[in-house]
């Protein structure tokens, strides 16, 4: 059976759902970057598929951006988490809301 | 179907036996090397002049019991000694010991970066042993591993740039030939990168003055401290399987591989006789025995020194060579 | 001639120093000097402008000092006029009448305070005299005004110099609030006199007597309708109602006693009172054009002569008495012009002027005398005491009462006898009034002045019970009352000097009947007709009845005077206690009455019990319905006033904060859904990238 | 033929681990069910013929981040368990709902429209060897995209101040 | 359009009190004495710098006078235009001595802050003239909005109780007035611009523009929002006696004698003159606004407890006087309105003085805490005597002369209205007097007041010129209406045609009379007909 472009489309789309599901469902702030990780992977999944459908490196290219970003994200997000699990001795998402009324 | 499977499952089959063996006799040559270096004999009472020291100890380990520590993580227990080894082994699939198709499993274009990206997943195994033990000591002593890794490879790449900038290829077999073209071997084109590299690879596997983790007064034994038997082999076999391979990176990158000495200087074409791989055995020799002469003579470094001289030392001359190569790249 | 301009200004300088300088400087002496000099000066050289004027062809000089309003267009009933208003001053026989009794009584009246005032201390009889000659200035400047700007000017400055001499103690609050009652019931006047002035304006297109008076003569004389000129007339006399205290302006006048009684004579005896009727007579030419004001002026006149005189009739404190019989004779007066004897109008003013003035300050002397004692019936048998006081004041009484050889009489019957001609009703009330002007006039005289001394004793005794004024507040009565005694020489010299100005002031208008060349009224003739219409306007009598008939009349008059004094003698010397038998009968009117009249019940033999209900029924008209009204309009306005300050504050207001509130209630309700929950947020992003997405789906495949 | 193999297996495999990296309640092994997944999505760079970007997968993802995630769950050691408090006013059920509604939707389109548009099928002679994929990235990378390179570089450079800054304990 | 003197005299007497807010902000901020005296010496050169527009004033020539004009913003053709003719001549005069008034009599009120206050005071002066003599409408917008910065700040620091709500109210609801007037501007600004083709904001160029009258009409309710809030007018009033209660001394007194002039000299400047048919339009709307005004006025005045909201009520039914004498559209009127303008500015500039005084003695404006003060302080009393009877119009004080010609003015147009508003007067004798009454006679009987010290120096001089001024106006206004006249004609040149083109030889010493060429081309000096017979 012949794999299309499709097939790299919906196993994107189903990773980046994982990913959501597991953004909004999970309650420990490192899940949910590992979440966020995954929703970055399915994006270069994605970006790498429709590079090779469409013979055009350019979505490589992007890959490698998405990755420095990921990196980035990474790093200064568990910066935060540690700077608040210092103060705050938790990980728990929920218990993050002091940012309201 | 035949060349693509069949050809490389035997290849690998006697790559891996070759290196396991090479291994159990590293062990062996080690105590043997370090002994003399004290005037003393080292292992004799095995076989004759201790030769089967080298089987005796995989099965003393084997027999041993396999203790798990109450209340460690059963399933990373096991996990950790496994993630460990195999990376070590995964990287000979494309170290090429010879020019032809024969003497290597396979040889993708971006080879040298596969073989550090694989040699940074084992840090994994040191980790989670650490953590997998739930005590103190081996998770300290985790962390600190994987740091100073972690570091060192950083050093190493962008050493491994500056060379890649010169041979002009990331294939390992394309690198060899760049040197036979070229006639010379980039040992001596980048002697910065060969040292650099040297002391990079003693501190990723954690060997001689940096092997601070494992040292018995400071956290005793180190991440493995709570492993023993089967268990405890695995590590001793990953540990001395990277020293291999970087030893086999080494000579690649900057001793030719199996180039004679001088590959293109007619004069000396009776060293042709010798087969290529043997000049690589040679070679990789020389370096097991310099990374073993320095286990024995240099002093351990401090923690804080062992990080000073990664991070404020190797990375700025790394790059440094980086900028150097590039700039005689375009002007040559 | 050329000085008269001067004649206001002396005063008003004497003000000004005493004002500016006094107040802080002058010992009381000095005060007393500069006012009495200033007032001086002014009568000088009145007496000088008048001679002058007598002298004169043509009896009517002006003099413009400055522009006061420049000229400015403005649209009058006869195309684009000029509205501008100089500063001019004009000598004609009237207002040469008027300064000379304004500055003769003035500088007699300003000599009697210096005594009478003595006990005040420094700064309030510095204050005194600043005031008074302030009202002297503005008296003059309202007489001598040659148009209806200047003389505004003048009015409502004598209206601010009563109020604030009324309320010269102003440590009493009944003085203060009466000064306050008087400026704005005078004001009210003032609001129909500003009004006159504008509608004058817009018809004539000049406030110029004399020019308005020209210009009215040429138009045609409103018999039977109500035209402009009545309209003026109305208005203008409105002003002069409230000014001259008659219905239903008059309810200041009694409260304003409660000023030192100096004050009391000039102003409200002698001078301002009479401004309405110069006023009116000042306007002469406008209301002979307007026949049907002539009558509401007679009328209105009348009445209130008739009803101060009830009132007059049961007052127990001696100034209350002279004042409303002053509210009478200026009714007297407004009937003689109100009949078209504005001569005669003018003749009495001047004859009053003096004998009432008289009246008042030998009531202040008396009071002086006993200690501010005001009460009549704390009084009696002063003749003893006071000689001087009892003949002046005796003189006074009998001009008051209209008796032949003083001037009373011959002013008050020319007014009779023009009354008589015009109309025959009039006439009889007018001569009631006359009766009972002798009546109390003469009961005044017995109550004090003659039976024994009810006085409270003296002497050791210290201070007698308070005078129903608490005299000269911040200085405590210092020295011990030691009975009553004759005033001092400062006090009786002008006593005696305005009796005299009392019997000879008659004799100058001396009707045809009795042999006098009535030099009066052809004296003031010119100043009442228009320029034009000088010599038809002149002689002219319609009814003119024989010799004999006027004898009659005047004999009349004359028994009805001398009838009044009679029962007066008999009700308060000969029987005393038949008056107070009759206040016991009558005790419930009589209580009443007191408050503001007494019941003449001996009167009443001659079948007067008309006018008794008629004093009752005046008494609580006054009482309820005028006074009543007047503190109506001020409880409402402050009702109204309060109401208006509620809706400001609230409404206005309140709807501005409104919108304030509004917001921040609004807000709480999105402050709610802010859950601090990070990843609601993250549901609420997936839910917009759902609806999207359907949105997508449903425009591309559906749509 | 091959290729199909590869595809479902890798598809599955790492939808699986994707699931399990959402579900595990230990969060270490989540952690190394992403370095498989990571290690997956790498093998699929390599059907999809972008070696480079899987040698970079395996190196930076599986090498860097991930050893970052496994530091801070060591540093993170918790008293009591992370997510034992929950929030009564979470909408955990309407996020599932919703984002497998998207995902159904998305699913919906690329079928549908994928089933009508000419299937673009893997282009027929695999493009490799002579030219390496690497080579050819680089060319595009230090020439249309250096701006956007030195960029994350750049923004690389801020991260790692800005971690070193976050994370110091203040001295 | 000509310059008597050789020195640009209109930027002199504006930049003084700006240079001399400059100077203060480099006095250190504790030397508080040294602060005060240079406020007042700038003050008081500031109104000697403008007594020439009092004596090298022409009273007879009628176009612009001390005319400088220079570039501002070309693009839009907006220019640094200055002029002067009678009326603002007058007002800067008003403001100027006010401004040293003002200056003088907060020396012992204001402690805290002295710099920044004396600063703020400074540059409201600026402002206040800024507004008066600029001749570009732009400028003066810009102005009129200077002037609400500095005494937002002045009632909302230095005020009493709520201060801040009455200093926001204040600011917000003129502010409101004056963005809907800058619309108004704008709309005459492009409509100028569609008919001459030329972009200006030059006033003399609008006051020559014929505009149809449903623009008119829009534009006249545009400007009459914006001055209505100023003057204050009935609907408008509520902020003014929040400000005037909150403001210090020194702040209501310049809020009263000055910025309530400014709505009617906008009325007078920009509406009458740029807007005939609308206005002639409005005059039933704005004289009954205004009698409501004066009536209301004088009815909340009598309910008030507080000396200064009294005072503040009294000025809403003054103001109401002076729209109504405008609206009369006759010379005699608008006349009267802008004597009566500044009467008001004197009177109740005193009479807020005079609450200022009695304020920094006891601290209170109640006037139940007060009673008898007469006796204690006699000369105050007297001042006091002599500004009430100058506010409810006695003659021979200023009061009157504005009051007469009003009337006058209006009893010409409709009767019942003249009525109406001369209740005015008998109202305003109730409560006037009424207050006198209550502060100054009957016993002492609060021991606080026993022994409140008299009138200093200092206090005297802040009341002589006041004094002299009532008395002059009131004696012999002469000078100040013939300053008027050409003022008066540029209006009713305008607006009322009755009193225009009469060609009647005048015999007073006013202009020559020149047939005003009524449309289509205007030359430059338009020589207004004096109008009527003199």
């Amino acid at each position: 059976m012949e794999i299309t472009s499709a097939h790299y489309t919906v196993l994107s789309a189903a990773l980046f759902s994982i990913g959501v599901i597991g953004v909004l469902v999970r309650r420990n702030v490192i899940i949910i970057f590992m979440a966020i990780e995954l929703m970055l992977n399915a994006v270069n999944i994605n970006l790498v598929a429709h590079a090779r459908y469409l013979e055009n490196l350019i979505g490589q290219v992007f890959v490698v951006f998405v990755i420095a970003v990921a990196a980035a994200e990474a790093a200064v997000g568990l910066g935060i988490l540690l700077a608040f699990f210092r103060n705050k001795e938790t990980v728990n998402i929920d218990e993050m809301n002091i940012m309201r009324w | 179907m035949l060349d693509t499977i069949v050809i490389p499952l035997l290849k690998i089959l006697v790559l891996l036996n070759a290196v396991l063996v090479a291994v159990t006799f590293m062990t062996l040559l080690e105590r043997k090397v370090i002994a003399w270096a004290q005037s003393r004999l080292g292992p004799m009472r095995v076989g004759p002049y201790g030769v089967l020291q080298a089987i005796a100890d995989p099965i003393k380990l084997i027999l041993k019991e396999d203790i798990t520590p109450a209340r460690a993580d059963r399933m990373l227990f096991t996990l950790a000694p496994i993630l460990s080894l195999v990376p070590a082994l995964v990287v000979f699939s494309v170290v090429p010991f010879g020019g032809d198709e024969l003497f290597y499993v396979t040889d993708i274009n971006v080879g040298l970066l596969f073989i550090i990206s694989v040699t940074s997943i084992g840090v994994y195994g040191i980790i989670l042993a650490g953590w997998a033990s739930n005590s103190k000591y081996p998770l300290l002593a985790s962390l600190r591993a994987s740091a100073q890794l972690i570091s060192y490879e950083i050093a190493v790449t962008m050493t491994l740039v500056s060379v890649i900038l010169t041979a002009g290829t990331l294939s390992m077999v394309g690198i060899v030939e760049a040197q036979q073209e070229s006639g010379l071997w980039f040992g001596f084109v980048q002697p910065v990168a060969f040292v650099l590299v040297l002391i990079g690879g003693l501190a990723e596997t954690n060997r001689a003055p940096f092997d601070l983790p494992e040292a018995e007064q400071e956290l005793t034994g180190g991440f493995h401290t709570e492993y023993s038997g089967m268990r405890f082999a695995l590590f001793f076999l990953a540990e001395y399987a990277n020293m291999i391979v970087i030893t086999a990176v080494v000579t690649i990158l900057f001793w030719g591989g199996w180039l004679r000495p001088f590959p293109n200087v007619e004069a000396l074409a009776f060293l042709d006789l010798v087969p290529g791989w043997i000049w690589f055995f040679g070679k990789m020799f020389v370096f097991l025995y310099l990374f073993i002469w320095i286990r024995a003579t240099l002093p351990r470094y401090r923690y804080d020194q062992l990080m000073r001289l990664g991070w404020k030392v190797l990375i700025p001359i790394a790059i440094a060579n980086i900028v150097v190569t590039g700039v005689f790249k375009v002007l040559l | 001639m050329e000085l008269i301009w001067l004649i206001p200004l002396l005063p008003g300088i004497g003000a000004a120093l005493n004002g500016v300088f006094g107040v802080r400087y002058f010992s009381k002496q000095t005060a007393a000097a500069v006012a009495c000099a200033a007032m001086g000066g002014a009568l000088l050289l009145s007496i000088v402008a008048f001679v002058e004027l007598l002298g004169a062809e043509h009896r009517e000089h002006l003099v413009e000092l400055a522009q006061w309003i420049p000229p400015i267009a403005l649209e009058t009933a006869s195309g684009i006029g000029a509205f501008e208003a100089p500063w001019a001053f004009r000598l004609d026989p009237l207002s040469g009448m008027m300064i000379l009794v304004v500055t003769g009584i003035g500088s007699l009246i300003h000599v009697y305070s210096v005594a009478y005032m003595d006990h005040e201390p420094r700064g309030g009889y510095v204050r005194f005299f600043c005031y008074l000659n302030l009202f002297c200035f503005f008296m003059l400047t309202l007489v001598l005004g040659s148009n209806l700007l200047v003389m505004f000017v003048g009015w409502e400055g004598v209206g601010l110099c009563s109020y604030l001499l009324i309320g010269f103690w102003y440590h009493k609050k009944s003085a203060s609030d009466a000064g306050k009652k008087a400026f704005v019931v005078n004001r009210i006047g003032d609001f129909g006199f500003i009004l006159g002035i504008f509608l004058v304006f817009f018809t004539f297109g000049t406030l110029d007597f004399r020019a308005v008076a020209e210009a009215a003569a040429g138009m045609p004389v409103e018999e039977g309708t109500f035209g402009v000129i009545s309209l003026i007339c109305l208005l203008l006399f409105i002003g002069a109602v409230g000014k001259s205290a008659q219905i239903p302006l008059y309810v200041w006048l009694p409260d304003a006693m409660e000023g030192p009684t100096p004050v009391s004579a000039l102003i409200h005896a002698a001078t301002m009172v009479t401004a309405g009727v110069y006023m009116v007579g000042r306007n002469a030419v406008l209301f002979t054009h307007a026949p049907e004001m002539m009558l509401i002026v007679a009328v209105i006149g009348a009445l209130t002569a008739l009803m101060a005189a009830t009132i007059g009739l049961v007052q127990t404190d001696i100034k209350r008495v002279l004042a409303y019989s002053t509210v009478s004779q200026l009714g007297y007066m407004f009937l003689a012009t109100g009949v078209g004897a504005f001569a005669a109008g003018a003749f009495h003013l001047m004859t009053h002027a003096f004998f009432k003035a008289l009246l008042f300050l030998g009531s202040g002397s008396v009071i002086h005398a006993m200690n501010e004692e005001q009460d009549m019936r704390k009084m009696g048998n002063m003749k003893a005491y006071m000689p001087v006081t009892f003949a002046t004041m005796g003189i006074g009484t009998l001009a008051i009462a209209g008796i032949p050889p003083f001037s009373g009489f011959f002013s008050k019957d020319e007014i009779l006898y023009r009354t008589f001609l015009d109309n025959t009703w009039l006439w009889g009330l007018a001569v009631v009034t006359a009766g009972m002007t002798a009546f109390y006039m003469a009961r005044l005289m017995f109550m004090t002045f003659y039976g024994e001394y009810r006085g409270p004793s003296w002497g050791a005794a210290g201070h007698a019970d308070g005078g129903q004024e608490a005299h000269g507040g911040q200085g405590a009565h210092a020295h011990a009352w030691h009975g009553p005694h004759e005033s001092p020489r400062l006090m009786t010299a002008p006593l005696q000097a305005l009796a005299a100005g009392a019997v000879i002031a008659g004799f100058i208008g001396v009707p045809a009947a009795l042999g006098g060349g009535n030099r009066i009224e052809h004296f003031l003739e010119p100043s009442f007709v228009a320029e034009a219409a000088h010599a038809e306007e002149g002689g002219h009598e319609e009814a003119h009845l024989s010799h004999a008939a006027e004898l009659g009349l005047m004999g009349l008059s004359v028994l009805i005077a001398l009838g009044g004094i009679a029962l007066a003698h008999r009700l308060y010397v000969r029987r005393p206690d038949e008056s107070e038998r009759l206040a016991a009968d009558f005790a419930g009117a009589h209580r009443v009455l007191t408050n503001k009249y007494y019941v003449d019940e001996l009167y009443d033999a001659t079948a007067v019990k008309g006018t008794m209900s008629s004093a009752r029924g005046l008494w609580t008209v006054d009482r309820n319905v005028v006074d009543g009204a007047v503190n109506g309009t001020g409880w409402l306005t402050r009702a109204s006033a309060w109401v208006s300050d509620v809706v400001d504050k609230y409404v206005v207001d309140g709807l501005v904060n409104l919108v304030g509130r509004i917001c921040t209630e609004g807000s709480y309700a999105f402050r709610r859904a802010q859950t601090g929950l990070i990843q609601n947020y993250a549901v609420a992003t997936l839910f917009g990238v759902f609806a999207f997405v359907t949105f997508y789906i449903a425009v591309r495949y559906f749509g | 033929m091959a290729e199909a193999i590869a595809f479902y297996t890798l598809a599955v495999l790492i939808l699986g681990l994707g699931v399990a990296v959402v579900t595990t309640p230990k969060t270490v092994h989540s952690v190394l069910f992403l370095v498989l997944n990571f290690l997956c999505v790498a093998i699929l760079y390599v059907v999809l013929r972008a070696e480079f970007l899987a040698v970079i997968q395996v190196l930076v993802y599986a090498g860097g981040i991930v050893v970052l995630y496994l530091f801070v769950v060591m540093l993170v050691n918790l008293k009591r368990a992370p997510e034992a408090h929950e929030d009564p006013r979470r909408l955990a059920r309407l996020g599932l709902g919703l984002s497998g509604a998207v995902l159904l939707e998305l699913a919906g389109i690329v079928v549908y429209s994928y089933g009508r548009a000419a299937p673009s099928s893997a282009p027929a002679a695999p493009v490799e060897g002579i030219v390496g994929n690497t080579e050819e990235l680089g060319w595009l990378l230090y020439t249309d995209y250096l701006i956007p390179f030195e960029v994350a570089s750049v923004l690389l450079l801020v991260a790692m101040v800005g971690a070193i800054v976050l994370a110091r304990r203040e001295s | 359009m000509s310059n008597n003197l050789d020195y640009p005299l209109l930027s002199l007497i504006m930049f003084t009190p700006l240079a001399g807010a400059v100077i203060l902000l480099f006095v250190n901020k504790r030397s508080e004495d040294m602060i005060r005296w240079i406020a007042n010496v700038t003050a008081g050169i500031g109104f000697l710098v403008s007594l020439p527009l009092w004596f090298s004033f022409d009273a007879a020539s009628p176009d612009w006078q001390f005319v400088q004009r220079l570039p501002w913003i070309p693009s839009i053709g907006a220019e640094y235009f200055l002029g002067v003719d009678g009326f603002s001549a007058l007002l800067v005069l008003l403001t100027t001595l006010m401004g040293v008034i003002a200056i003088l009599c907060s020396w012992t009120a204001i402690t805290e802050r002295v710099k920044e206050y004396y600063i703020f005071m400074l540059v409201l002066q600026t402002g206040m003239i800024g507004a008066f003599v600029s001749l570009d409408f732009l400028l003066f917008f810009v102005f009129w909005e200077v002037m609400l910065v500095p005494m937002y700040f002045l009632i909302g620091i230095w005020g009493s109780d709520n201060r801040l709500y009455s200093a926001i109210k204040f600011f917000l609801f003129t502010l409101v007035g004056s963005v809907v007037m800058l619309l108004g501007i704008l709309a005459v600004y492009f409509y100028h611009h569609e008919v001459t083709g030329v972009y200006t904001f030059d006033i003399t160029q609008f006051h020559a523009l014929n505009m149809p009258f449903s623009l008119q009409w829009w534009v006249f309710l545009a400007f009459f929002l914006g001055f209505a809030v100023k003057v204050p007018m009935f609907p408008f009033h509520t902020w003014l006696p929040d400000a005037h209660t909150d403001a210090p001394t020194a702040g209501s007194v310049i809020l009263a004698a000055v910025l309530l002039k400014m709505g009617t000299y906008g009325f007078i400047r920009f509406s009458l003159p740029i807007l005939p048919e609308a206005t002639q339009a409005f005059v039933p709307w704005v004289a009954g606004l205004s009698i409501i005004g004066i009536i209301y006025g004088a009815l909340v005045a009598m309910a008030q407890h507080d000396w200064k909201r009294l005072v503040a009520y009294s000025s809403v039914s003054h103001m109401g006087m002076v729209m109504l004498g405008m609206f009369a559209l006759t010379p005699v009127g608008i006349t009267g309105s802008i004597v009566q303008q500044l009467n008001h500015g004197i009177s109740t500039g005193a009479l807020f003085l005079l609450v200022g005084v009695v304020y920094e003695r006891r601290h209170t404006r109640m006037i139940a805490e007060y009673g008898g003060l007469s006796k204690i302080m006699p000369a105050y009393a007297a001042v006091f005597l002599i500004m009430t009877m100058s506010s409810i119009g006695l003659p021979t004080l200023n009061g009157f002369i504005g009051e007469v010609l009003i009337l006058q003015g209006i009893f010409v147009v409709n009767k019942w209205w003249a009525a109406a508003a001369a209740t005015g007067i008998v109202l305003g004798a109730a409560y006037m007097l009424w207050l006198y009454q209550r502060t100054m006679f009957g016993a002492v009987d609060n021991p606080k007041n026993e022994n409140l010290p008299d009138l200093s120096i200092r206090e005297w001089a802040t009341f002589t010129p006041l004094i002299i001024l009532a008395v002059w106006i009131g004696l012999y206004p002469k000078p100040f209406i013939d300053r008027l006249d050409t003022s008066v004609d540029r209006v009713m040149v305008r607006v009322n045609s009755a009193y225009a083109p009469v060609n009647v030889e005048d015999s007073g010493a006013a202009a020559s009379p020149a047939a005003l060429v009524r449309d289509g081309e205007v030359d430059d000096a338009a020589t207004p007909v004096r109008g009527g017979a003199r």
